[in-house]
């Protein structure tokens, strides 16, 4: 008898440690108490940050821009899942990830702002530049734990991608590349629910993405993805059987996109209010605040202290994103090839020319 | 007669077109509920239904391979790819199936789809969205090229593409869809692919482009006349495969001179190909080299710079002039 | 917890009724005895036409040719468990379906050949000209069997596909939009083990290809596809269910490449004869031939009988073949569009004087 | 010096790079206990092991994009794509990502892959086996493009494009795999990547052809003096991406006049862009448009008729002859 279809979740269950009104419903595994508090302070000024780069946009000062409201769980989990030397693979959206993986906030604002530095990801962050064209990452994941695997480096690599991005062939590949070859990747799939307009039922007849994992004899994994100490244990734990060469593994996140698509997308054209409200009560932040409440951790005066930190630091990184705006157009030229070909010099030369003509 | 924008031409025309043939469906990613990221297929699925006008899965390829089953199994798909840069994720089902259906099965099957996408710079949108790959669709056989450069246009090309019984790839310059108005009649109407439109007749030059190029060349042929005592002949090609050669070879040798304008890399673009074939059919009336006014070669640039990537006015009159004076 | 690898061969059981000595092990199901005799027959005659092919390659009469010796059963159960009005994609080792679906043999020999007529399907035969991108007319069966239900014809589709094709992309987003769409189509993998020199182990780390059809919510089914009687009427049973709208389906035909993958191929090179003798073993033709030998449906005489009637067959093949070969150059030119254009009448009429002139 | 075929003399490059740099691997379909489909990758799964000459699923994308992958952690890969026509199935990985990693993170991350690729017709391959695709990829930035036309320059020029920093689309002519055999030094060399060869030095035109037309652009060469008293110069470009201009200009400059000879579908294929070019930078040298012998606009053709269809030294000779009495 072929299997059927409605058992996937029953053998997928969604893992969970803090449940939606803050009980600790699991251990706190590699956790304590203090470290949440800094990842609840963090994820505060992520959300202010996100709320401000929406708003440059509709300033005029940024281009699109996409938010990740509601999925900072998820990508602090799976940012501070790894170890010191594993890498970060990121999708478009993932600058609380990146963020906590060394590569400044204002790279959010660059990559909406269409500036040259977008991808230039500081030196010591092992974070690879986003891109968006999607699930080409998740062939890129693979590569970087198969060269990994090769230097015989004790280290891993995480590859996120959206719900929608599991529908590209290009998925299939790197999920049958990396399981064929045995690399060193979690493959982190960031179900939001939405690709754009499209719910996950109409992007795939299967109940989990989790469950995708069965066809490549691989172990596959449904985490609440609002939940930051599930994820975060979950990757920890992954990370390291990865490391022994255990790997890959799936890892579905289960969260909400509680945002538009960008700022070039209107919600309300094609989702119930009322999903909205449901995924608003399981925000992971208000989850993170109940249980420190709870548990004395944060008190009222905690909750302030963390949002006035929280704007200094997105002060801070529009005035690091400011000082950047003056850069040199001319260095469009400059990274094509490692070095000018004889074309690209004359034509560095009539862009500069231009360039200045347009100034005056 | 209405005046619309090019992007409620192109919805129109697509009403018309579901209303009447079954045949057709319309399909890609948020064409439905949502009416496409530039709203092109807006009401669409109200007015037709979630079996005509499909939200699919985020796969090009199943875009794109999936209409062709459709068009070999007697549909008329009009497939949506939302940003021109994707067209790499189905360039397989593009140039090695659509293309060679007929080819392949000497007639017996053909492949009657069309794929709209939005092209072209000017919209500050991120990366790999606003990439010119016209030139690789050229080189391709068994597919048309054709794209628009307004309202009137856009929804003749657009029924004819619908109509043509081979598949069509139709551009649609993005930065367009609102930037001006056309009388546009409200009755169903074709303007015939592969032949091209001389938009204002001319003597001393013949201005040569496409698409998203064409508002750039009209302000530079303004210029010229204006300030230059320069008339420049028009030319916007419409369907850039087939060319409408015998349209370009006629104006250049009366004019004498060419400049061709396109946002694409310059390096192998279709403004070579324009240039090729002027020397090749009219090289004892050419006065001067036919002028290239193109993007860089270098990838569609970060877009803080595009405006100083992109070819504008200026550039477009110095090359004329240049050629005047060669 | 996760699901296990290792448990797949019994969730995916092998579905066999005429086992490897012939036995009946299920019941005939939609065959009869005497329609057993006939495809008997016909393998026969498909076995001499796929080895006198490769003498034709051979000798320079065609080029590069893909056997399907040992498969079929698995093509012949795929093609006769369909419909009158269901249709084939086939992919370009599938000479034996397509020839069970009205296309005439020669077309493989067209094929081989380089003739322009190899994709001319004959007009009222319901089958795809066969095509060499691996996977990609994975997605064509799915558009095709949409078209089926869009137009509400009470018509299936089966799509073929080898085990080294379940590794594309295009796989992977056919199954994807099929299970979406709810489209009649069987996707039919011929899992002959190998593609070209890479073995199914390392084509994929799952222990089948049927179970990929748990990451589509779509039902899967492994069949001995050197078993006819299995193949034919489970392919005639899920078209039956694809027609009333329960597909799709995904088929895992576990059959063997017995020969070379093309006349350009030197097996020796990378797999082991002793391997190629188990398989010898599991012959399809053998195996009908024992059950009916066993059943007094055919003996020696009616074994020769049968082999002189391929003989003939064939021979009518090579004639209709040859005859053929009169064919106009210029036809590369009349079906690039359903017109000429401009650029390619003038091409047209200079590859037509040039043709002349090398004549002479 | 040992006489080596090209399928030799790339199989002893590979070898070569193998030893030399640990971060060197080898991947594709087949390359592994086959030694690939043409024999290029024959023995050095013995020499290296599995490890480092990886036979891969069947997955084009997969292949170039863990390359990618496997390029910006610290490795070497050299890619093989089986015949270039399903190029297409990974034109994303290609174009939009190895050839723009560098250019997206301002040089922090860098892809120097090498996707090997045999390509060109002529021996009765299937269909979409023998397509000639390189205009694509010279209408891309960030990648480069070389290939050769003897055995000699196939070791000199992988092995630089295995050096080089940057991807490296890397054609191979099937048909000249083993169509005569070179001198090849036993020694590790390099050809450098962006120069052309004046293969032959001559007065009276200028041909340009590339990788498998080469041998029909010598023959013509040959029945040019012979036959008609003509002394052509033969440019082999060898690298098409970038282009190597200025021996384009300065020998047409000379000569006055130009073929350019591809297997290629002609419409945007690279001879457009070297004619666009020529008579850009050498208009007033021109005694004669520049040429172009190629393919027809038509997909490369069943086998039976492809003698028929690829370019011979008869046309050449014929362009040139036209040429010289225009
Ligand atoms: C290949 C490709 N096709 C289409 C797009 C346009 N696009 C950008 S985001 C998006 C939806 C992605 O959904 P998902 O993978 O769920 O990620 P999310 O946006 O929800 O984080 C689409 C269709 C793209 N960027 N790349
Ligand atoms: C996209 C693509 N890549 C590579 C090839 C070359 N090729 C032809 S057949 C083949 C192996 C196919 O194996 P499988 O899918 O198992 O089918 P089989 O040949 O065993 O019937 C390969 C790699 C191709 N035709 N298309
Ligand atoms: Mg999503
Ligand atoms: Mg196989």
């Amino acid at each position: 008898m072929p299997m059927q279809a409605g058992s996937m979740e029953e053998q997928f269950p969604l893992i969970q440690r803090l449940n939606e009104d803050g009980e600790l419903v699991g251990e706190l595994g590699i956790v304590d108490e203090q470290g949440l508090v800094d990842v609840y302070r963090s994820m505060v000024m992520l959300r202010r940050f996100d709320e401000r780069a929406w708003n440059l946009q509709r300033q005029g000062v940024i281009g699109t821009y996409a938010p990740f409201k509601g999925q900072e769980a998820a990508q602090l989990g799976a940012a501070y899942g790894l170890g010191a030397r594993d890498w970060l693979v990121p999708t478009y959206r993932d600058w609380a990830a990146c963020w906590a993986r060394g590569v400044p906030l204002e790279h959010g604002l660059f990559f909406a702002k269409g500036h040259p530095r977008m991808g230039a990801v500081p030196e010591e962050a092992r974070v690879f530049p986003a891109q968006v064209v999607i699930a080409a990452q998740t062939l890129h994941g693979v590569g970087l734990a198969w060269s990994l695997k090769l230097r015989r480096e004790a280290a891993a690599a995480l590859v996120t991608f959206g719900d929608g991005a599991a529908s590209q062939g290009d998925t299939h590949e790197a999920m049958n590349f990396g399981s064929v070859f045995g690399v060193p990747l979690i493959f982190f799939c960031e179900n939001n629910h939405w690709a754009i307009s499209v719910p996950l039922e109409r992007q795939m007849r299967s109940e989990t993405v989790a469950q995708r994992a069965l066809a490549y004899g691989m172990e596959g994994f449904r985490v609440d993805g609002n939940d930051y100490v599930a994820v975060v244990n979950l990757v920890h734990d992954l990370a390291e059987r990865a490391r022994r060469g255990e790997g890959p593994f799936l890892v579905e996140a289960v969260t909400y996109r509680l945002g538009a698509h960008t700022t070039a997308d209107d919600p309300t054209k094609y989702r119930a209010s009322d999903e909205e409200q449901r995924w608003e009560q399981r925000d992971p932040i208000r989850r993170l605040e109940r249980f420190l409440l709870g548990r004395g951790l944060l008190d009222d005066a905690g909750i302030a202290e963390a949002e006035e930190a929280a704007l200094q630091e997105v002060e801070a990184t529009l005035e690091r994103f400011r000082q950047a705006l003056e850069e040199d157009p001319a260095v469009l030229f400059d990274h094509v090839y490692a070095e000018l070909t004889p074309q690209l010099a004359a034509q560095r030369d009539r862009f500069v020319a231009r360039a200045k003509e347009v100034e005056h | 007669m209405a005046k619309l924008t090019m992007a409620q031409a192109l919805n129109q025309a697509l009403g018309q077109a579901l209303e009447a043939d079954e045949r057709v469906i319309v399909l890609g990613e948020d064409v439905g509920r949502d009416g496409g990221v530039f709203r092109i297929t807006d009401g669409l699925i109200d007015r037709f239904g979630a079996e005509r006008v499909i939200d699919t899965p985020l796969a090009e390829s199943g875009i794109v391979g999936t209409s062709v089953g459709l068009a070999m199994g007697g549909m008329r798909p009009v497939a949506e790819i939302q940003f021109f840069g994707f067209i790499y994720e189905t360039m397989d089902q593009i140039a090695s199936q659509a293309a060679r259906v007929r080819f392949r099965s000497m007639g017996r099957f053909s492949a009657p789809l069309v794929i709209r996408t939005p092209y072209g710079g000017g919209v500050k949108a991120p990366e790999i969205h606003s990439d010119s790959l016209e030139a690789l669709f050229v080189h391709t056989p068994g597919i048309k090229v054709v794209t628009p450069s307004n309202p009137y246009d856009a929804k003749g090309l657009l029924l004819a593409a619908i109509d043509d019984p081979d598949p069509v790839l139709f551009l649609e310059p993005m930065r367009l869809y609102r930037a001006f108005r056309d009388e546009v009649p409200e009755e169903p109407y074709r303007v015939p692919l592969g032949v091209a439109n001389v938009v204002r007749a001319g003597r001393d030059i013949t201005l040569i482009g496409w698409g998203a190029s064409m508002p750039v060349v009209l302000q530079a042929a303004d210029e010229l006349v204006a300030r230059h005592d320069v008339v420049p002949e028009v030319v916007d090609l419409r369907t850039l495969s087939p060319l409408d050669e015998s349209t370009i070879i006629q104006s250049v040798q009366r004019t004498q001179r060419a400049v061709v304008v396109h946002e694409a890399v310059r390096s192998a673009g279709l403004g070579a190909e324009v240039a090729a074939l002027i020397q090749e059919r009219a090289l004892l009336y050419l006065e001067a080299p036919v002028g290239r006014v193109s993007g860089y070669d270098t990838p569609y640039p970060m877009t803080m710079f595009e405006d100083l990537w992109l070819p504008d006015a200026t550039q477009v009159v110095s090359a004329a002039l240049a050629a005047l004076r060669f």
